[in-house]
């Protein structure tokens, strides 16, 4: 379903991510894990065509989108929930997910259709409708994020840390929105600096360090390794 | 206090000219953050575009009536507007140079158009035939033209269009939200080319309309550029930079307090010119987020 | 002391060179040795210590002012004339400064352009002292020391003075000042997490330039002996500014360079393009920043590199 | 429309330099004159039309075989209006050779230049400068021909002498051309005894007149004296006036004449009386008119006019002077007397003989009007009444 081949990408004169190659299949919902500054915001950022990737290629369902602009590789089912939330603080809760709706091409009924099931993910934004995004909880503007993204009805969603810095009852509460949305059958991408999170949602887990695919594996068997705990810093070792 | 009512309304018209120029540098800054000081420029060559298509003045076979003529112009500074964002600011979006660079590769474009202006339109104020004269109407106490009246009945409809897009629509929101968080509106999938080509093109159409106005009342001429500049971001920043109601507001005060210096404080009134320039340094220094506070963005 | 004999040479040169001139060629090249004194100061301003202030000009035109009407108006004897415009200016300018470089961008450009259009007005409205638009004339370079200056002999003052505000500058550049105020120009936020004071130093480094300008304005008020206001205006304040883009922001070469590229060029380009050179340099500019963001300077970079290869080769060998 | 202009400018230079050649193969080196013209800057829009009378002008000169069997030859120098640019503009003409220059710029220009041609005593001509301080500058060679500002202020208190307006008010704008006419105004008016009640000045750049001519309103004047200069603000001058509702004469100056105004404050201007240094029915002016429109198909202002008579001049002093010395032309000039122009009331010529290097006749101003959103003659002339 989304291939991505050889990447190669970068920030000015620094290339961050060295060759990168990923594959999740259909319904699939596979882990991006890594220390802090491996690349996995970048990998996000270039398959969602926010960054240009200098070489390599990416492909969504057999259609090369490796060029496009963000917009277009959208219409294809991409959709990210970026780090940090990037919510509009002035908007309100409705005015941020119509925000997540532009690229739906089924216009105003595809619209209210969209604002019922995000709704009925989390009871909690349609309480707060017309509430400023800006005045709401972390873990409702969490909430709000992942809500905004689906908006646009997605095949695959991207989540950039979802749980960074949230309270484990709220954890809790989103790790339950997430596993709804992948028994209704949605292909996911978790970027997950914790293991034992990232591990209970993914199937499969791809360690990236240092802008490289260090080490790729089914959770059941990562969870299995003795070396669990400093596990970023072993694949350091090795890659130096 | 018969003067009193006179001077509200020529302050008023005179303001929402300002306010006018302060809303072309916003609609480019707010989504950007690219202040482009041509846009006094744009007005120029509004007027002289206005006397070309609407008068045989300059292009003797063209004399188009006051509404067709006005669109036509209005096309062409939305074509000038979206060329100069593509030739002189996206190389440098894309190259990733800073918003200062901008500024001054637009500050080149500002002598290229200031040169075509003086070149084409002259250096002689050249007029357009204003759609309603100039004759005094009186309404209560007040007194104006009906130009003034139709100067500021166009403003205020302006303003109220640009109000509703920005607040009510879809798109008008997603301006919005790329000035909150560009990253944030393009992952939402709005198309930031598309938004920053119509905010240089509405940008330039809308002081192209300045100019338009002006070369009915007082004429298309090659130096209104600079002024209107300064009377425009003046206007932004006594209003609130980065706030459409701000533009408004900022512009409307700021041409009323130069009618009513003018008039009744005993300054040579050749400072009037003064007044905006006193009022934008006083501003900039000791307050510079305006009188409406802002609400985020740049 | 290498380039200390290599500045006295090209001083020398260029003082010879009032010597060979016609009256109109001394004229022309009069103007452009100031040009190039107001261009370097300005470099210092905008290119290295990175204001874009568009003040400069207000402080050519206040020193060239503040001479005149001092002889003209005021009978003061040349010395208190210069020495009190120079005093004067520096207060002023650092009046100006401290409240105006807390401004970023945009602000401070639009602030000293607001200044400088000030200026303009207080020009026009302070007829009786200045002549308004027709200028102020009617005077002459006193005599010095008992000696008339004239001719080839004023360009060698000129010469003199451009050499003073290259050392200054150069100075300036190559002290740790410099390297402050390029820190501040490149990231203020990371230059005062290094312990750099940023208001003082881009105060201290506006008031600088803004002295030297109106240093070379004195200067200027004897090159016709009348100061008139159409050579302050904006547009030769944005023609400065487009000579340092063009020769290459933040170098004194450059400066140099884009001064005598513009200075020049309307002499040789006008009579092919007729009057549209103003507009070729707009255009100029809008190709430089998008294409040579480094200016035309940047250009010879490669031989300069090749000679520093080749003179650190030899020191080795 | 400054396109034709800059066209006709640069194919009449054309035009001239071909002449010029034929005219040199045929006998000696041509006699260089040189011109200031202001082209491209704030004041290139009179600059100029002016031009163009002068190269009309030479152009006549030439075709009727030139003067002392020489053509003439006349090398523009643009000075952007600008008095530094002005004098190096100069100093190249000086280099260059020319036997006089016409100044066709504004007078801060021509005042800079003033002090380069000084240096060499080269003959310099002012066309239309009207500031009046400019002779007397050190130059004995220079020779001012428009009329200067108290020139104005004289007739037009002539010919309101006996209107009896008690008290008037002075309106201009901030340029220099509307100051310098604004102190000539205040002079006169206090020699002549005529109480000025309000004095305003409209800042170019400004949207509105409404708060000046409010004040001007308010002080109750007879008559308003209107000498704005630059076309915006004239244009709101006229418009606050209308919108206030007042009723006051207004008395112009020669500004006014400039054709555009029928447009820009077209209807508004209508009972406006202003001085004027071109009657449109002298028989030179209508000659001079006739031939302009047979060449340009346009009518001719008297910006064109001001250029050709400057040529007028040079050309006959040369002939009298039968040389193309500088000292030797200059004192031709100065003898000058009773040379017919096109400029200036009927029957008035140039004269220098007075010992004054104004050359344009006290007598020569005259009144004109504007009746149905158009000019009309001279209704009044000269400085009796």
């Amino acid at each position: 379903m989304l291939l991505v081949e050889n990447l190669v990408a970068g920030y000015g004169a620094a290339k961050v991510l060295h060759e990168v190659s990923l594959e999740i299949a259909r319904g699939e919902a596979a882990a991006l894990i890594g220390p802090n500054g491996a690349g996995k915001s970048t990998l996000m950022a270039a398959i969602m065509g926010v960054i240009e990737a200098r070489s390599g290629r990416i492909v969504v369902d057999g259609t090369n989108v490796t060029g496009h602009t963000t917009h277009s590789i959208m219409t294809r089912g991409l959709s990210l929930v970026p780090e940090g939330r990037r919510i509009f603080a002035p908007f309100t809760v409705r005015d941020n997910l119509r925000m997540g709706s532009i690229r739906l091409s089924a216009g105003r009924p595809g619209f209210d259709e969209r604002l019922d099931y995000v709704y009925g993910l989390f009871p909690r934004l349609k309480q707060r409708e017309s509430q400023l995004g800006g005045t709401l909880s972390g873990g409702e503007q969490q909430m709000l994020a992942i809500g905004r993204a689906l908006m646009s009805n997605p095949r695959i969603l991207l989540l950039d840390e979802p749980f960074l810095g949230l309270a484990p009852k709220v954890i809790e509460e989103i790790q339950a929105a997430v596993r709804i949305l992948q028994e209704q059958g949605l292909t996911l991408l978790l970027v997950e600096q914790k293991l034992d999170i990232a591990l209970n949602i993914a199937s499969r887990a791809c360690v990236l360090i240092k802008g490289s695919i260090a080490l790729e594996s089914s959770s059941d068997n990562l969870k299995a390794r003795s070396d669990l705990d400093d596990l970023y810093f072993s694949l350091a070792e090795k890659a130096a | 206090m018969q003067d009193f009512f006179e001077l509200i309304v020529s302050g008023f018209a005179s303001g929402c000219l300002y306010s006018l120029m302060g809303l072309s540098f916003l609609l480019v800054m707010r989504p950007t953050g690219v202040v482009n000081f041509a846009v006094g420029q744009y007005a120029m060559l509004g007027g002289f575009a206005a006397v070309a298509v609407m008068t045989t003045i300059l292009i003797p076979p063209i004399a188009l009536p006051y509404v067709p003529g006005l669109l036509v112009v209005l096309a062409l500074m939305a074509l000038l507007g979206a060329a100069v964002e593509w030739i002189a600011v996206k190389p440098l979006v894309d190259r990733g140079a800073p918003p200062v660079a901008s500024m001054l590769s637009l500050l080149g474009v500002l002598i290229v158009l200031l040169e075509v202006g003086a070149r084409f339109g002259g250096t002689e104020a050249l007029p357009t035939e204003p759609p309603f004269g100039f004759r005094r109407v009186e309404f209560g106490p007040f007194a104006g033209t009906p130009q003034s009246l139709f100067t500021i009945a166009v403003t205020l409809v302006i303003f109220a269009a640009v109000w509703l897009f920005f607040e009510r629509t879809l798109w008008g929101r997603a301006f919005e939200a790329v000035s909150l968080d560009r990253r944030a509106a393009q992952l939402m999938g709005v198309n930031l080319r598309l938004v920053t080509v119509s905010a240089f093109a509405s940008s330039a159409v809308v002081a192209g309309l300045v100019g338009v106005l002006i070369s009915g009342t007082t004429g298309a001429y090659y130096q209104v550029g600079m002024a209107l500049t300064v009377q425009g971001f003046t206007a932004l920043v006594v209003g609130g930079v980065g706030r459409v109601d701000g533009a408004l507001l900022g512009g409307v005060l700021l041409g009323l307090l130069e009618a009513l210096v003018m008039r009744y404080l005993p300054v040579s009134s050749s400072m009037t010119l003064a007044v905006p320039l006193v009022v934008l340094l006083a501003f900039l220094v000791l307050r510079p987020h305006g009188l409406l506070a802002n609400r985020g963005g740049h | 002391m290498k380039s200390f004999l290599t500045l006295l040479a090209a001083l020398l040169a260029l003082c010879a060179l009032g010597f060979l001139l016609g009256s109109y060629e001394s004229d022309v090249y009069r103007k452009l040795l100031l040009w190039i004194a107001l261009g370097l100061s300005f470099n210092f301003l905008f290119g290295i210590s990175g204001q874009v202030a568009f003040s400069h000009f207000v402080f050519l035109g206040f020193g060239a002012y503040w001479v005149a009407i001092s002889l003209v108006h005021w009978d003061l004897p040349l010395a208190v004339a210069i020495a009190s415009g120079l005093l004067v200016a520096a207060v002023a300018a650092a009046m100006i400064a401290i409240p105006s470089t807390r401004l970023e961008g945009p602000y401070l450009a639009l602030a000293t352009l607001a200044l400088g259009q000030l200026f303009l007005l207080g020009i026009a409205s302070g007829r009786d002292l200045t002549g308004g638009d027709s200028g102020l004339g009617g005077y002459s370079l006193p005599p010095i020391l008992g000696f008339t200056v004239k001719g080839p002999w004023y360009t060698a003052c000129i010469v003199l003075m451009l050499g003073l505000t290259y050392v200054i500058l150069d100075r300036l550049d190559r002290s740790s000042f410099g390297r402050a105020c390029r820190a501040i120009r490149d990231n203020q936020t990371a230059a005062q997490a290094m312990g750099i004071n940023a208001p003082r130093t881009k105060v201290i480094a506006f008031t600088i330039t803004s002295v030297l300008a109106s240093l070379a304005g004195i200067f200027y008020a004897f090159v016709d002996n009348l100061v008139a206001p159409g050579a302050f205006s904006l547009e030769s304040m944005f023609i400065l500014l487009f000579m340092v883009i063009v020769g290459g922001t933040g170098r004194q070469l450059g400066a140099i360079i884009g001064v005598v590229v513009l200075y020049m060029a309307p002499f040789f380009i006008e009579p092919l393009i007729g009057h549209y050179h103003f507009m070729a340099f707009g255009a100029l500019v809008v190709i430089l920043i998008i294409y040579k963001p480094n200016g035309l300077v940047s250009m010879f970079d490669p031989i300069l590199k090749r000679r520093r290869m080749a003179a650190l080769e030899k020191a080795q060998l | 429309m400054m396109f034709s202009l800059n066209l006709s400018i640069a194919t009449s230079t054309a035009a001239l330099g071909l002449l010029a050649a034929a005219g040199g193969a045929q006998s000696q080196e041509t006699i260089k004159v040189g011109v200031l013209v202001d082209q491209t800057g704030k004041t290139s829009f009179y600059s100029q039309p002016v031009t163009e009378g002068t190269l009309m002008a030479v152009e006549e000169v030439n075709a009727a075989g030139g003067v002392l069997g020489r053509q003439i030859e006349l090398i523009l120098e643009d000075d952007n209006g600008r008095p530094d640019l002005s004098a190096t503009k100069a100093r190249k003409l000086v280099d260059d050779g020319v036997v006089a220059i016409i100044s066709n710029s504004n007078s801060g220009a021509t005042r800079q230049a003033i002090s380069v041609t000084a240096e060499s005593l080269t003959p310099q001509l002012a066309s239309a400068n009207s500031a009046e301080t400019l002779t007397t500058l050190d130059n004995s060679c220079f020779f001012q021909l428009g009329p200067v500002e108290s020139l104005q202020v004289k007739t037009m208190l002539a010919f309101t002498k006996t209107k009896g307006y008690g008290k008037v008010a002075l309106v201009g704008d901030n340029s220099g051309l509307s100051t310098a006419a604004v102190d000539q105004f205040r002079m006169g008016l206090g020699e002549a005894g005529v109480p000025i009640v309000e004095e305003q000045l409209i800042p170019v750049g400004s949207q509105t007149a409404v708060p000046q001519l409010q004040k001007v309103r308010a002080a109750e004047p007879n008559a308003i004296y209107q000498v704005a200069q630059i076309g915006p603000q004239v244009v709101q001058f006229f418009q606050a006036y209308q919108q206030l509702g007042m009723k006051q004469p207004i008395l112009g100056t020669f500004n006014l004449s400039s054709s555009s105004y029928l447009t820009t404050a077209k209807g508004l201007m209508d009972g406006t009386v202003f001085t004027d240094a071109f009657d449109p029915e002298k028989p030179e002016a209508i000659a001079f008119s006739e031939r302009f429109k047979a060449k340009f198909d346009k009518e001719a202002t008297s910006l064109e006019a001001y250029g050709h008579d400057s040529v007028v001049l040079i050309v006959d002093a040369i002939k009298r002077a039968n040389s193309t010395e500088r000292p030797a032309i200059c004192k031709a000039i100065a003898e000058t007397k009773g040379l017919p122009r096109v400029m200036g009331a009927k029957g008035t010529g140039f004269d220098f003989s007075r010992g004054d290097r104004r050359g344009f006749d006290p007598e020569g101003v005259v009144v004109r009007a504007i009746e149905n959103n158009a000019y009309t003659g001279a209704v009044f002339s000269g400085t009796k009444n």
